[in-house]
């Protein structure tokens, strides 16, 4: 199926981007895509909908279809049969495109980084993303083996621009 | 017949059980593991926790004059195995979960340790906060052999025993 | 009871040992609950015959291994349990490495067919009477390359295989029968799984299942892993029931070392798991009503899970992925506070559970869309080896911990919940009814739980040992065949509960609606993390763009400031 | 290209609605300044209240379901309001899309100018009341268009469950629209009759409304979004506004009858008012109701309209005939 795509520019500015994002920040449909994650996280995201955690409060929505999405919230260490499909729902939302990789799979590859049949974590496709033409504008990584679901909120926090990160990277000598 | 109704009676009784988490204090109980924290006071780079870590977070590198162990939160399973494996306790598990980051490289934590160079071959094996504990422990008889290179060390060790003969 | 079981039935299992002594083969070693033979290929279907007549025989597990290095054969493990007798059989195939060939089954166990399908692509084991199916291992895999061997390692095949971006096109015809993918991003899947529905109208005429989409080669990178790190792998086949393949793990290790576990660490062990039933079953009860498009019931069936999450992380220390278990017991205690604190949590859920089920069951659409649908008849779960909630939904009495017990079900009964209905209801039924049995599980165990260490200090590994670890997961059975190695497990074979229960969905989806699907193929508590470490099935794949992915950048890995 | 395309369409609409409008005079003289002040506030409400609404609505649910529910009422109006703001990413050309559902936008403006025309003016008629049933039934149709623009799956089976229910159920809104309308306008207006009469036309509003039990063609677990699926950016903003403004209108039908029924009010500004209010209440219960009860199947949801109208019909002609023999 060809896909007529209407862009406004090849990549948002900073400025466009902080723009678009203030639009964003009161309202965030997300669309849930499992890359052949374990479920921890995925059952995690269902946690963040459920009553204790409510995201619905920030004016998150599920939705089921990448075309009504903002955010992709991507788990799994991308195992190679679902790349394809990544692609494909990554292509199916308009901008701005913004990703949140959740757990360690999606960040890092978790344990799974080395198989033969797992491509090891968001990073390591960015590029291949670039090549083909389709811009992510704003990546969060949260690490957490599952990311539990405070974690979770604090990710898209920081998404949204509403907290400042905590992590830095860190050199200390001993 | 309507007795699905009771639900709206359940739910005024339980009320509104949702956390505002950032804004309050989140959930956590006192046993979860979170971020580990390695004391780089204490830690000698003997590379024990980057053996036993199930998904390879912790790694020990050689880069430039300073051997490396660097942990790798976005890798991190968070099951606290090189806590218990280190022999020096210099790794700690936190209760930190709050990492997400931007750029995956605020994901990473090095800690810097002073490099030993073989004096025979010339590689770079092992930190020198270790050697140093090793030698502390075993006394003066080692001084020599403590810098080489475990390759060079049992060739040293072989001439030794061989000119004793 | 178990005994009197032993009684009655005995003389059926004498007779079979007779049989099997007077086979052309070495005699069969007994142990305990192992009986194990070796016979030959060409026996093969004489023997299966002979077995599939056994009353309440029915397939564990099927397992390659190549043992050429040992022994200079590929090795089939074919895994038969007899329930009544808490027995299970092991029939063991060598065959040679020039004529890897073996007779299918499949027409006598129908269970078998991914099995051997399987074993066909990772092993490279042809099996007669069957169509080579085209591996999919990801499409363009290379040929006659099986990762399972020991020829490669897992660096080894990363080199050999360079995977490509290929973007499938499917398009719909519009004929009278309408193919409906369900999946693999579909809201009522969590996980990335593909079904074809053949529709006609809104009925549905035939099912097929593209899967494998979750294969990440769990079992090659267990066999590159240390003994102690594995567990932490296995507890990562699944997310919702992870601590029972860790388990499932470590009691495979402990058997076939005959490693004693201290009596602590089982009944901690029994605790975690039924807290983990617990909490997996409310999770499927609130998704059920979900998609059923009762998303109150949805949201009340998770608030009241939510509180055993918590629970589960003051035992553990994680929500989930427990991270608990090594070889040789658990590596946390639980102590006075916890034990007292669990019960609190536990009346409180229970009452709430009871509360609401009550309320949700009655309501009407629920009531209407559960009863009657995705009927699955008793003879057919039977046939296809069905296990957990499934089969006891449709009047099987099939429950690991009364039937192979382990860890602290040795201490305690445990009755299996069954209906016979066999239809959605009787599963929801099951599913419902086992949370309560759980927690009065849970009591007992709390109640009694002994004094002591909860691991031994220190043990040897011995190569080439069998064994097997079966736990009762939430789902179904979850079954471990191990092989020791010297420092991590020569071959590691896992089997989880939907793999044999998939099977059954084409038969409880035909001729239902298709608004019934997604309730229909959640009905046995699918988990396609568990079942997609391994690949079978290929793909009908058009191919329309190939974008060349020859190497995948590691830039962003890398520390550029 | 898209902003250009939006608004040619949509002059194209207003045009066609400003001529419906004039040609539609139903002999109405236009009155004082007053009825003509409060048609302009009653349409501006049933212009920005929808989505409030919905997020009253959001708020209730989220009550019922135990959690905290989105951040203040305006919610739905800050998704409108980003999904305006987004790209397109269509199949086909995005003109097929636009045109339909620009239409069927302007349809319920104009609607609800027809409304308030009734509600202020109190003069119904069976011209109006006609030519507002012929105005939903051609917003459906409009929507049931875009929905088959798109060759997904998903979407064709959304579009055919909502043609079959859509068909019965506006055979049932019709019927009762027109009972409605003869039994308020007979001048002793008999209680017994309306209540029978007002009772299934509340159902038949309530099951047009696509919420819960029928809300089969976006079945989200069984058909992902269904209908909606290939929608994206501005078009499905304007979809959902659309729909929230017809989903208003929809509940504001009932609540004519009866208002029109006690004419209480001498005031045409405090009755039209009693008239959102009472509107607003239906919304609430309805979006209570929704809440509480399961989705239906297809086939199920057939059967049991098909019997609820049956024995609806019985039910007024058995009250009719009892009361002329009284």
């Amino acid at each position: 199926m060809q896909v007529q795509q209407i862009q406004p520019d090849e990549s948002l500015g900073r400025g466009a981007l902080e723009k678009a994002l203030q639009r964003l920040r009161k309202s965030v449909w997300v669309f849930h895509l499992n890359t052949g994650s374990c479920n921890g996280c995925d059952i995690e995201i269902l946690d963040v909908l459920t009553p204790w955690f409510d995201v619905e409060r920030f004016g998150i929505k599920l939705v089921a279809s990448p075309r009504h999405a903002d955010v992709i919230l991507l788990t799994g260490p991308i195992t190679i049969k679902t790349l394809p499909r990544l692609i494909k729902a990554l292509r199916g939302v308009p901008r701005p495109r913004l990703v949140l990789a959740i757990g360690s799979c999606a960040v890092g590859g978790n344990i799974w980084f080395e198989s033969y049949s797992t491509i090891g974590g968001f990073p390591r496709i960015m590029d291949t993303l670039h090549e083909l033409g389709i811009t992510i504008d704003k990546i969060v990584f949260i690490p957490g083996c599952p990311a539990r679901p405070e974690a979770i909120i604090y990710g898209v926090a920081v998404l949204l621009g509403l907290v400042e990160q905590k992590s830095q990277y860190k050199r200390v000598k001993a | 017949m309507v007795k699905f109704v009771r639900v709206i009676p359940l739910a005024t009784k339980v009320g509104t059980v949702t956390i505002k988490y950032p804004f309050e204090k989140p959930l956590v109980t006192e046993s979860f593991r979170g971020a580990i924290e390695v004391d780089p006071s204490k830690c000698t780079g003997c590379g024990a926790c980057t053996r036993i870590c199930p998904p390879k977070a912790l790694s020990l590198i050689v880069e430039g004059g300073s051997l490396i162990l660097r942990y790798f939160v976005g890798k991190c399973i968070f099951c606290g195995m090189c806590a218990d494996t280190c022999p020096e306790k210099a790794i700690k598990v936190t209760r930190e979960f709050e990492l997400a980051s931007e750029h995956i490289y605020d994901l990473y934590t090095d800690v810097e340790h002073e490099i030993i160079t073989c004096k025979r071959c010339g590689t770079k094996f092992v930190s020198k906060k270790l050697v140093d504990k090793v030698r502390s422990k075993v006394g003066e008889p080692l001084d020599e052999l403590a810098y080489l290179c475990p390759t060079c060390r049992r060739i040293e060790m072989l001439s030794k025993t061989l000119i004793f003969r | 009871m178990k005994e009197s079981y032993n009684v009655v039935k005995n003389d059926e299992l004498s007779s079979l040992y007779n049989y099997l002594s007077n086979l052309k083969a070495p005699p069969p070693t007994i142990e305990e609950d192992l009986v194990k033979i070796i016979i030959r290929r060409e026996n093969l279907r004489e023997v299966i015959e002979y077995l599939s007549k056994c009353d309440g025989i029915f397939l564990r597990t099927m397992m390659a291994s190549d043992e050429r290095k040992v022994e200079g054969f590929f090795k089939l493990y074919y895994v038969f349990g007899l329930d009544k007798h808490h027995k299970n059989i092991v029939i063991e195939v060598p065959i040679s490495e020039e004529d890897p060939v073996v007779p299918s089954i499949v027409d006598i166990v129908k269970a078998i067919d991914w099995y051997e399908r399987e074993a066909q692509d990772l092993m490279g084991i042809k099996f007669s009477e069957k169509i080579p199916h085209k591996f999919v291992l990801p499409d363009d895999w290379p040929e006659n390359v099986h990762p399972l061997r020991k020829d490669y390692t897992i660096q080894d095949l990363s080199k050999l295989y360079k995977p490509r971006v290929v973007a499938h096109a499917k398009e719909v015809e519009a004929e009278a029968v309408v193919v409906v993918p369900i999946g693999p991003y579909h809201p009522a899947l969590h996980e990335p799984e593909y079904f074809e529905l053949y529709v006609r109208g809104e009925k549905v005429v035939d099912t097929r299942y593209v899967g494998f989409m979750v294969h990440r080669g769990i079992e090659k990178l267990g066999e590159s892993m240390k003994y102690d790190q594995v567990p932490f792998l296995a507890e990562r086949i699944c997310g919702i029931c992870g601590f029972v393949h860790s388990t499932s793990y470590c009691q495979a290790i402990e058997r076939a070392l005959k490693i004693n576990v201290p009596e602590r660490a089982e009944y901690i062990r029994s605790t975690i798991l039924e807290i983990e039933r617990i909490h997996s079953h409310l999770l499927w009860i609130g998704v059920a009503f979900h998609l059923l498009g009762y998303d109150t019931g949805f949201m009340h069936a998770w608030r009241i899970r939510e509180q055993v999450m918590i629970l589960a992380e003051l035992l553990t220390g994680s929500r989930k992925t427990y991270g608990l278990n090594i070889v040789g017991g658990v590596r946390r205690d639980i102590d006075e506070d916890k034990v007292k604190k669990s019960l609190e949590v536990l009346d409180k859920v229970e009452k709430e559970v009871k509360n609401f089920i009550d309320i949700a069951l009655s309501v009407p659409q629920v009531k209407t869309r559960l009863k009657g649908t995705g009927y699955l008849p008793k003879p057919d779960a039977i046939a296809l080896s069905l296990v957990g909630p499934t089969t006891r939904g449709s009047g099987v009495p099939r429950d690991v911990r009364r039937d192979y017990p382990y860890a602290a079900y040795k201490y305690l009964d445990v009755e299996p919940i069954t209906r016979s209905e066999g239809d959605n209801m009787a599963r929801a039924e099951v599913r419902v009814e086992e949370v309560f049995q759980s927690i009065a599980i849970l009591r007992q165990l709390l109640d009694k739980i002994p004094r002591g260490s909860i691991a031994i200090e220190s043990w040897e590994a011995e190569p080439y040992k069998f064994g097997i670890g079966a736990v009762e997961a939430p789902r179904g059975e979850v079954i471990h065949v191990i092989i020791t190695g010297t420092y991590s497990p020569y071959r590691w074979r896992v089997r989880a509960p939907t793999y044999q229960n998939l099977l059954a969905i084409p038969i409880m989806l035909r001729d239902g609606d298709l608004a019934d699907a997604p309730v229909t193929i959640a009905s046995i508590d699918p988990c396609f993390s568990c079942t997609d470490r391994a690949i079978v099935i290929n793909i009908r794949s058009k191919k329309v763009e190939e974008v060349p992915l020859s190497f995948l950048s590691t830039k962003g890995l890398k520390l550029t400031r | 290209m898209l902003v250009r395309g939006f608004l040619i369409s949509f002059i194209i609409n207003i045009r066609i609605a400003i001529i419906i409008i004039n040609n539609n005079h139903f002999g109405d003289p236009m009155a004082d300044p007053l009825d003509i002040a409060t048609i302009i506030a009653s349409v501006l409400l049933y212009v920005f209240l929808p989505p409030l609404l919905d997020g009253v609505e959001r708020k209730i649910k989220a009550d019922i379901q135990s959690r905290y529910g989105p951040p203040t009422i305006f919610q739905t109006w800050f998704d409108i309001l980003k999904l305006m703001s987004k790209e397109v990413v269509i199949p086909i050309n995005y003109i097929f899309y636009i045109v339909p559902i620009s239409l069927s936008f302007t349809l319920s403006i104009v609607l609800s100018v027809i409304m308030s025309q009734i509600i202020t003016l109190s003069n119904m008629s069976l011209m109006k009341i006609i030519s507002v049933f012929v105005f939903l039934t051609s917003i459906h149709v409009l929507n049931m268009l875009t929905y088959l623009f798109s060759s997904n799956p998903f979407s064709i089976i959304g579009t055919f469950r909502v043609m079959t229910l859509n068909i019965l159920n506006e055979v049932g809104l019709a019927l009762f629209l027109i009972l409605m309308f003869i039994v308020v306008t007979n001048s002793p207006c008999s209680i017994m009759l309306s209540l029978f009469t007002i009772t299934p036309l509340t159902i038949a509003v309530y099951i047009s409304h696509g919420r819960l039990p029928y809300d089969l063609h976006e079945a989200e677990p069984e058909l992902a979004s269904g209908s909606l699926i290939e929608f994206s950016g501005p078009i499905l903003g304007l979809y959902l506004y659309s729909h929230l403004i017809e989903r208003y209108i929809l509940t504001s039908l009932p609540i004519l009858f009866i208002i029109y029924m006690f004419k209480v009010f001498q005031n045409v500004f405090v009755m039209s008012l009693v008239f959102h209010v009472f509107t607003i209440v239906l919304y609430i219960i309805f979006a209570v109701v929704s809440v509480i009860l399961g989705r239906s199947k297809v086939n199920l949801a057939v059967k049991t309209l098909a019997f609820l109208y049956f024995l609806a019909i019985i039910i007024w002609i058995g009250v009719y005939i009892v009361e002329r023999i009284i």
